[in-house]
């Protein structure tokens, strides 16, 4: 593999400036021929949708200006769209029964929500913070912002918020003991 | 000593009755056809028997596939033995889901190979555009109370026995009745034909029949004792487990 | 600008897949015209250092297979690789017959994958979607992880898709459908 695309590979999957210094320790060469490789790599991009952006001691990808209406509405849309059901169901997850953590937000959906949540962070519904139990894990829970615009000043004025979390501890631990005794039966035949 | 259990198989390294099939055949490098089927239809319920606990729901997947092995093996030792057409289309349907299944693990190990070595990383969650505080028009507390609710009502269900099972069961133990007539029917068509060399293989329908009988009453249902089977049953001592290569 | 680089720029931008009916929207174009657009970026990415993913509804861009190595260094999380042979047959079948139903995948597989699926799509393998031809189910499918996972642009590069599914259609709709409508009135009644 070349240089130049090993450098793209990287730019893209950091998403953010690397310095010439890092990628030189990542890709084991020197920093001249980091330099090189982004030389070319800023010619193989020169007429595309993604240019490669370079300081002196850093470089970054980043869209080529003629899109950046493009971008916009890309953003416009994104925070006007309706949050739809999955969008739904996560915030009120963690509006109900919150703060709570990744895991435990997908175990009670049953789906991967990297996704959704990223969404809903970016849209400022909810929010996150270091999880005290966990520190490569996060607690999601939602903002000032949201109740307001819901009009209430506390979750305890969620309708039906004490049935809804006492329902949801009994079917929960009825289906996590469940679940459990399926995986067991499951596992043990593969 | 029978054969079958110097295969040495370990309870649990099956899945469900048609991986179970699947291994069977395979480990005697068998093709699917009517005559495999037939030969090793009293080990899986052998294999059956000896799995002492199977999920309550999983015992008539197990009990139904083994109804369909028994017609097989009667219509292979009885060949006088005429079938519906449903039954036909259920042993032809045995084999063709036996063969898919067969491919379809044939596939499996080629995405072994590649799962999670040379990976595309889609990256990217760092790449964070600012937060705006953006709600959508579907967002009210309403919408927010029907959805906590709907996640709720879809949280993996406390375990109910389907009805639907539990009437199969029951019809299978009339099918099994009425088999049975049908053989011994078809006995006295055929008694010349059928020497005495084949006396045992006789006695391994009516074992096998025992043997579905009893998975029966270990499933679903207490199934009740038909006076039929009792017949059977007087032989039972006699007859010992059959001999099948 | 042409169609191709304003998809590679709203995919970098995104960083995460898109409905090709979200991209037809904000381009203001044709499912089609974005399908196009799709093929075209996916063969000038063909070897470069990003790729284009592609399954039936959504476009992404990834790392290039080739760089995977150098890429993983650089993850904090640890992933968690083992499916076991359960996993892996009921992965195969979503993936070369897909989209399906529960009850197209347990009468393939001949056992209850309620626990299986839930696995699968909590690690982000597979989605499901809602069951146009049935409200109260679902249909599953492969997800651009998982094609990214495979190292696969797209489903297209397993071997014997074509035929797999064809097969699938043809012989097995009969036997199918016969089965699956035992088994919805089993689930009406549980």
């Amino acid at each position: 593999m070349n240089l130049s695309h090993s450098l793209e590979a990287l730019l893209y999957f950091k998403g953010e400036p690397i310095t010439i210094a890092e990628l030189s320790k990542i890709l084991k060469c020197s920093e001249n021929e980091i330099r090189l490789g982004a030389e070319e790599l800023s010619e193989t991009l020169s007429s595309r949708g993604i240019r490669l952006v370079r300081n002196e001691d850093e470089i970054s990808l980043a869209t080529a200006p003629e899109v950046s209406s493009i971008i916009e509405s890309l953003e416009k849309e994104e925070r006007e769209k309706d949050l739809g059901r999955a969008g739904l169901e996560t915030l009120a997850i963690v509006a109900y029964l919150g703060p709570l953590s990744k895991s435990e937000i997908e175990y009670t959906r049953g789906v991967n929500s990297s996704f959704i949540l990223r969404h809903l962070l970016l849209r400022g519904l909810i929010s996150r913070k270091e999880n005290p139990n966990d520190k490569r894990g996060y607690l999601y829970a939602t903002t000032i912002e949201l109740l307001s615009h819901l009009g209430i000043s506390s979750l305890l004025e969620l309708p039906e918020l004490q049935e809804i979390k006492k329902e949801f501890q009994e079917k929960y631990s009825k289906a996590k003991a469940k679940e459990q005794k399926e995986k067991e039966s499951e596992e043990e035949s593969s | 000593m029978n054969e079958h259990q110097g295969l040495n198989f370990k309870s649990g390294e099956f899945e469900g009755p048609l991986d179970l099939l699947l291994d069977l055949i395979e480990r005697r490098k068998l093709h699917i056809n009517d005559v495999s089927l037939a030969s090793i239809t009293e080990e899986y319920i052998e294999r059956v028997s000896a799995r002492k606990e199977l999920p309550t729901g999983e015992v008539a997947h197990f009990v139904l596939i083994a109804s369909t092995l028994l017609l097989i093996k009667s219509k292979s030792l009885l060949p006088h033995l005429s079938l519906t057409t449903e039954e036909e289309s259920d042993v032809k349907n045995l084999e063709e889901r036996l063969k898919f299944l067969e491919k379809i693990r044939s596939l499996s190990p080629h995405l072994k190979e590649r799962l999670f070595v040379t990976p595309m990383y889609l990256g990217g969650l760092k790449r964070s555009s600012r937060i705006v505080f953006s709600p959508s028009g579907d967002l009210s507390l309403s919408s927010l109370s029907v959805a906590i609710r709907s996640a709720i009502q879809s949280l993996p269900l406390v375990e109910k026995l389907p009805k639907a099972i539990v009437e199969k069961i029951i019809s299978l133990e009339e099918m099994m009745e009425n088999l049975a007539k049908r053989i011994e029917k078809s006995f006295s068509m055929s008694f010349k034909e059928f020497s005495k060399a084949h006396a045992n293989e006789k006695k391994s329908v009516i074992v096998g029949f025992l043997a579905l009988l009893e998975l029966v009453k270990q499933g679903v249902l207490s199934v009740a004792q038909k006076e039929h089977f009792d017949d059977i049953h007087i032989q039972k001592d006699s007859v010992g487990i059959p001999e099948y290569n």
